[in-house]
């Protein structure tokens, strides 16, 4: 009885089987519902958008023919453990040769586990974290660099603008990516010989932040550094702006990377300094299907009502772009020789150079720190592509 | 710590109170009157909220305002759902309008995620003026938020006191059979107190989107807010719930700066456990609890 | 009650012996549909939570929120025992003992409320935990998570001794859970169930046995929570301790019809299977058709599929 | 009044906020005493009833059952001590049939060793009660005189030692009445000591010795059915002229 239910439910949509590589089943598990949603629909923009540019340019090149990409998307509602089931049932049931994982670190790592058992290449867009990449995986491939490379460059520039900035706070949302971008902005502060005077974190879901802001404002810090998404940071933000505080340099991430950070605060944005792994004002040629930066900005905006892309659509764009240029190289969708292709791929792409390190894990690419001046993200480092001076103070 | 700190974290608490009344008192209502906890406050506070963007980003109107559509709207739809739904189970015991309630709930937050696209919105700040009273500054748009939040919970309790209507929702929520027997129709004084409740919820919906950033995902802590002062406050009270909004509000506040803003929730959870078990007739109000 | 006469444990000692040869035969039947593996170890896991909600919310009849707490709990327990170099069996006592010690005062401080005020008091035991869970970061890793040792092992071995333990769980819970009601344990439940006062006025210790109930409930979900964190690999608060894990088996023992013994496994068959059903088949509302079912079940059938069965059947 | 009572109330005393629902009572029982105990509407009859079979708690006082101080306990262990009451609106469990309505009282009050044994013990009290045809059936399938002797069968089974009986004829016919009275003259002659709260004169007169009456919280009189009844105090306070004529009559 238990097992009867179970496989009439189970095999129903195995018919997949019988279907010969006359396309390239690619499977991507989101967090369409749940917590994650915002993050999970925006991974689903750029992973379409390739998709159909693919589909604009006749098909992808595996060995001399043009191969159609179809992208099986499952929900995992925002829970880690239904994240893994996905992965496994778009191996196993959908037959995908390939998978785009999950979001996050947390569920990236667990995902991958599935990838290495049935040797499918993975490609994470969102996984910062390096334990992920730690594991020893032959077939995890991630296009962000670890979280060090985004605070490093930031007190770097900061304590060579502005010597006088020694009281640093930091205020994170309790949750795997602020965590440790808070962690590592701490070992980035010690060694510059700041000194921490607010260290605080704050709940998933905590609405109002006034207590913890009163009693940061009271540490008097020169630089705020908060960590969180888009949410949080708006509210922060405004209840900052509320409290009348106004520190020397405000550093969030990972929110004002993103349009609608902008568009919530207006004016309350401005001189707030962020980083991030891509951003749209970056300039690359590359020889993936977008050309370049440039274009693939323009394609973006055509395709979804003059929006500008951020780095964690452009992320997901990229991992399709990569997937297409491994495939050109191998020739074929066995998994092993595009593992392999992947391995060795030292390319330019829209995305930036791609090289993947020995973990699997990007390691030819420089975030770059940007600041919100006039409404607009300016990036401040790296110099290839400098569009402006740190400013200090904000609104 | 200083008295100007703990003055500003004071002043921070009470304004969060007044908008927590706001969240709670519908909650409360439904509660006293129907004996249903509905599941389904939170997500129509957050319906208020997007209502609330809506008409700011179409029309430009501004929250305050477009309130006084919304909450009739969000309280006609509640009408409907108890009268066609709840209603057909309102005998059952707890757990099954509980559990329907929170069905119901799903089936709209879902929708929500789908309809709006799960982005996170915000309306912009109506005057966005400070006021400052020495070291203690007050944002003009929550302190009108929390005022209007407890301006409106004094109004339906006036409504409830004085009008036909409002004394036959009272009648029912103190003794059902009597009122019954007193010719008053139960079923329509449900739906249209679940209506009342939710026309609450959507004006709180309103006021909360003028302080906070709108999202599909506040719903459930929009909910935990109303258990809590709900409780603290005393069940089915109106002035219960502005009590239990505020004590909630000043009490989460000073926990951020003596427990940590990470046990934020922790302290209300606490609390809403020892107010059941020491005073579960809430801080003022009748015993509520069977 | 009508076969207490003959022996109690013919059904305990079946319930045991079918999920043996379940728990032993499933992997070697699908070995090699990982897949399915995975959709029966959640089906086990399933109707051990719905089985150990059972005892306080059916037999007892106080409506427990507090099942994803011992779940996560439990999961932590193991887990920060494991990194601690603990062998596993050490890991399940804990997760069960610890549950245990923790449900007994609360359960017996909380078990005084009743109906939504016990509800939400136990519900509120989930956010407590989680947040405790979070903030304690030196010994659970807080927000960042906390891996097991060994989960990058050989992923067959670990869901195959996934699902055998979790079918030999839910077996287990099964058989105490026919135990408890065919004895005076599960008889004076029911008489508190129905009429609290009379109970009390018959001699029946009403708290003791209330807090006995929620106990073992307690005890049941830490080792389930436990059995899944070995599986898992890797859990953080947010995932553990999520409200979903009391939801579902609620939703479960609803469907199954609340308060019988068998009700809790139909239900979870059902609910699974409907889960996946529409988890596949309709991308982004899959949660919301959860709630589409949930809501017509209880307007339609409200005391659950086998009292439903049951009363067509004598009429 | 025998030297060791079976149950003793001391300075007992009740207070609802400001309200004093029972005050400084004292009271003795002795053993297989039949008492009525009465009192016009909110004298505190059945909160006195309540704090001493445990479902208050008193406010101040003492109560000591079978030599033992007995103050706050809960209902169940005064239950198993044998201190029973029934209700003035019965408290069946519903979707039980009769006979396991009665073991319920006979497996955990009345120290049956299990479920069998609780069964026919229940099956002895149906029967002396003469109720032994409703035992498959569940409470709400039976008349209330069948519902009132199951509450009697419930506390029966539980092996009393002392009972308060709260309006047990409440509803029920004047031959439903003689045929209650007759079987709870019965179960004093074991022992049991009986107390019963009533309204109705006849029943008073016909079955009790003695007179408890409650007035405002406080004890207004105890003693021979007879002399209370005249006690002018008690005249004026309860019964008025037309319950004195009553009485009167009823003898």
């Amino acid at each position: 009885m238990l097992l009867g239910g179970l496989s009439a439910t189970a095999l129903a949509p195995g018919f997949a089987f019988g279907q010969a590589t006359n396309e390239i089943r690619i499977g991507a598990p989101l967090p369409l519902t749940g917590p994650l949603a915002p993050e999970g629909r925006k991974q689903k923009r750029g992973y379409d958008l390739w998709a159909a540019q693919v589909t604009k340019d006749g098909g992808v090149d595996v060995g001399g023919r043009k191969l159609p990409v179809r992208i099986i998307y499952s929900d995992y509602q925002s829970a880690t453990p239904r994240g893994v089931q996905a992965c496994e049932f778009l191996v196993n049931q959908e037959k995908a040769h390939f998978l785009f994982s999950p979001f996050g670190s947390g569920a990236a790592k667990a995902g991958s586990a599935i990838a290495e058992r049935y040797k499918i290449p993975m490609i994470a867009p969102t996984a910062s974290s390096v334990e992920v990449y730690d594991q020893g995986f032959k077939y995890l491939f991630g296009t962000f660099t670890p979280n060090s490379t985004l605070t490093e460059p930031l007190a770097k520039l900061v304590t060579e603008k502005a010597p006088d900035v020694k009281k640093v706070a930091i205020f994170s949302r309790n949750d795997l990516l602020p965590l440790s971008l808070a962690n590592e902005m701490r070992k980035s502060s010690a060694a510059r010989n700041l000194s921490v005077v607010y260290d605080e974190k704050f709940a998933i879901g905590t609405l109002d932040f006034a207590a913890a802001l009163t009693q940061m404002r009271a540490a008097a810090p020169d630089w705020v550094f908060v960590g969180g998404y888009i949410n949080d940071l708006v509210q922060v933000r405004s209840q900052m702006r509320d409290l009348g505080m106004k520190p020397k340099v405000l550093t969030m991430i990972a929110g004002p990377a993103y349009e609608e950070y902008i568009q919530a605060l207006k004016g309350a944005a401005e001189n707030v300094s962020s980083a991030a792994w891509w951003h749209p004002s970056v300039r690359y040629e590359g020889e993936d299907l977008f050309r370049s930066t440039a274009n693939y900005v323009e394609v973006f905006k055509a395709a979804y009502n003059g929006d500008t892309p951020d780095y964690a659509e452009a992320s997901a764009s990229s991992a399709g772009a990569i997937l297409q240029l491994a495939l050109k190289k191998a020739g074929t969708l066995e998994g092993p020789a595009v593992r392999d292709a992947l391995a060795s791929l030292n390319v330019r792409t829209f995305w930036g150079p791609v090289h993947f390190g020995a973990t699997g894990q990007i390691d030819s690419l420089t975030p770059p720190v940007f600041q919100i001046q006039e409404g607009k993200a300016v990036v401040l480092v790296p110099d290839e592509i400098k569009r402006g001076e740190f400013r200090f103070g904000i609104a | 710590m200083s008295a100007s700190l703990l003055a500003q974290v004071l002043a921070n608490g009470l304004l969060l109170g007044g908008l927590y009344a706001a969240v709670a008192a519908g909650f409360s209502l439904v509660w006293g009157v129907l004996n249903v906890v509905n599941m389904l406050h939170g997500s129509a506070i957050v319906l208020g909220s997007y209502a609330a963007w809506f008409a700011s980003a179409r029309f430009g109107v501004n929250p305050f305002l477009s309130a006084i559509v919304v909450g009739p709207a969000i309280g006609l739809l509640g009408w409907a759902v108890q009268r066609f739904v709840i209603q057909r189970v309102i005998t059952a015991p707890v757990l099954i309008t509980l559990v329907l309630t929170f069905a119901l709930d799903l089936i709209l937050n879902n929708g929500m995620i789908n309809a709006f696209s799960a982005d996170y919105r915000k309306v912009p700040p109506v005057t966005g003026a400070i006021l400052t009273f020495g070291p203690i500054g007050l944002p003009l748009d929550r302190v009108l938020a929390a005022v209007a939040g407890v301006v409106v919970t004094l109004a339906v309790h006036a409504y409830l006191n004085n009008s036909r209507l409002g004394r036959a929702i009272v009648a029912v929520r103190m003794d059902r059979e009597t009122s019954m027997l007193m010719g008053v129709k139960v079923e329509h004084i449900y739906a249209v107190t679940f209506g009342l409740g939710l026309a609450l919820a959507g004006i709180a919906g309103c006021l909360m989107a003028v302080v906070f950033p709108i999202s599909p995902l506040n719903s459930s802590g929009y909910l935990g807010i109303a258990f809590v002062a709900c409780v603290l406050g005393g069940l089915g009270s109106i002035v219960g719930a502005i009590v239990g909004g505020i004590v909630l509000g000043v009490v989460e506040s000073f926990g951020a700066i003596f427990v940590g803003p990470e046990y934020s929730v922790t302290v209300a959870a606490v609390l809403l456990i020892a107010m059941l078990l020491l005073r579960p007739q809430g801080l003022l109000g009748r015993a509520g609890y069977e | 009650m009508k076969t207490l006469s003959s022996s109690p444990w013919i059904g305990p000692v079946l319930a045991l012996a079918g999920g043996a040869i379940l728990a032993f035969g499933l992997p070697v039947l699908v070995g090699d549909q990982a897949y399915l593996l995975r959709l029966a170890t959640q089906l086990a896991l399933l109707v051990t939570l719905a089985i150990a909600w059972n005892l306080v919310g059916g037999f007892t009849g106080y409506p427990s929120f507090a099942t994803a707490a011992f779940f996560g709990l439990g999961a932590y327990a193991i887990a920060v025992a494991q990194q601690a170099g603990w062998p596993a069996w050490s890991g399940f006592l804990l997760a069960a003992v610890l549950s245990a010690l923790l449900a007994a005062p609360f359960g017996f401080a909380i078990l005084r409320l009743r109906g939504h005020y016990f509800a939400i008091a136990s519900l509120m035991l989930v956010t407590i935990l989680k947040e405790v869970t979070t903030g304690w970061s030196d010994l659970t890793g807080g927000g960042m998570g906390i891996n097991l040792p060994g989960a990058g092992g050989n992923p067959t071995a670990i869901a195959t001794v996934a699902l055998e333990t979790m079918v030999i769980l839910a077996a287990a819970a099964l058989a105490l859970s026919m135990i408890v009601a065919k004895g005076r344990l599960g008889f004076g439940l029911a008489c508190i169930r129905m009429n609290e006062t009379a109970a009390m006025g018959a001699g029946i210790d009403a708290p003791r046995l209330k807090t006995i109930a929620f106990t073992l409930s307690a005890a049941i979900c830490g080792l389930a929570g436990a059995t899944y964190a070995r599986w898992i690999g890797y859990i953080d608060p947010s995932d553990v301790y999520d409200v979903m894990w009391s939801v579902r088996p609620i939703i479960a023992a609803l469907i199954g019809g609340v308060g019988t013994v068998f009700g809790p496994v139909v239900g979870s068959i059902v609910y699974i299977a409907f889960e996946e059903l529409m988890w596949r088949n309709l991308l982004t509302f899959g949660t919301g058709a959860l709630g589409v079912l949930i809501a017509l079940l209880v307007l339609l059938l409200p005391a659950g599929i086998i009292p439903g069965i049951l009363r067509r059947r004598a009429s | 009044m025998s030297e060791a009572p079976l149950l003793r109330l001391e300075n007992l005393s009740k207070r609802f906020g400001g309200l004093k629902a029972v005050s400084d009572v004292s009271l003795s029982f002795g053993e297989g005493e039949i008492v009525g105990l009465i009192g016009s509407n909110g004298a505190g009859k059945t909160t006195l009833v309540n704090l001493v079979t445990g479902h208050l708690k008193p406010t101040a006082g003492r109560v000591t059952f079978a030599g033992r101080d007995v103050t706050g306990a809960p209902p169940y262990r005064l239950a198993r001590l044998g201190l029973l009451r029934t209700f003035q609106v019965v408290q069946p469990f519903a979707q039980l049939p009769a006979r396991d309505n009665v073991a319920a009282a006979a497996l955990f009050a009345g120290a049956a060793g299990d479920m069998a044994a609780a069964r026919r013990a229940a099956d002895a009290a149906l029967e002396r009660l003469g109720i032994a045809h409703v035992a498959d059936r569940l409470p709400t399938q039976v008349t209330l005189a069948e519902r009132k002797r199951l509450e009697l069968a419930k506390s029966l089974a539980a092996k009393p030692k002392m009972l308060f009986l709260d309006e047990v004829n409440a509803g029920l016919n004047s031959a439903e009445i003689d045929g209650v009275l007759d079987m709870i003259r019965s179960i004093a002659a074991e022992g049991v000591t009986i107390v019963v709260i009533e309204h109705l004169m006849k029943v008073v007169r016909g079955l009790c010795t003695r007179l408890v009456v409650l007035h405002q919280g406080a004890l207004l009189a105890d003693g021979p059915t007879d002399a209370v009844a005249r006690d002018p105090k008690v005249v004026d306070a309860y019964l008025g002229k037309r319950g004195a004529a009553m009485l009167e009559a009823a003898r």
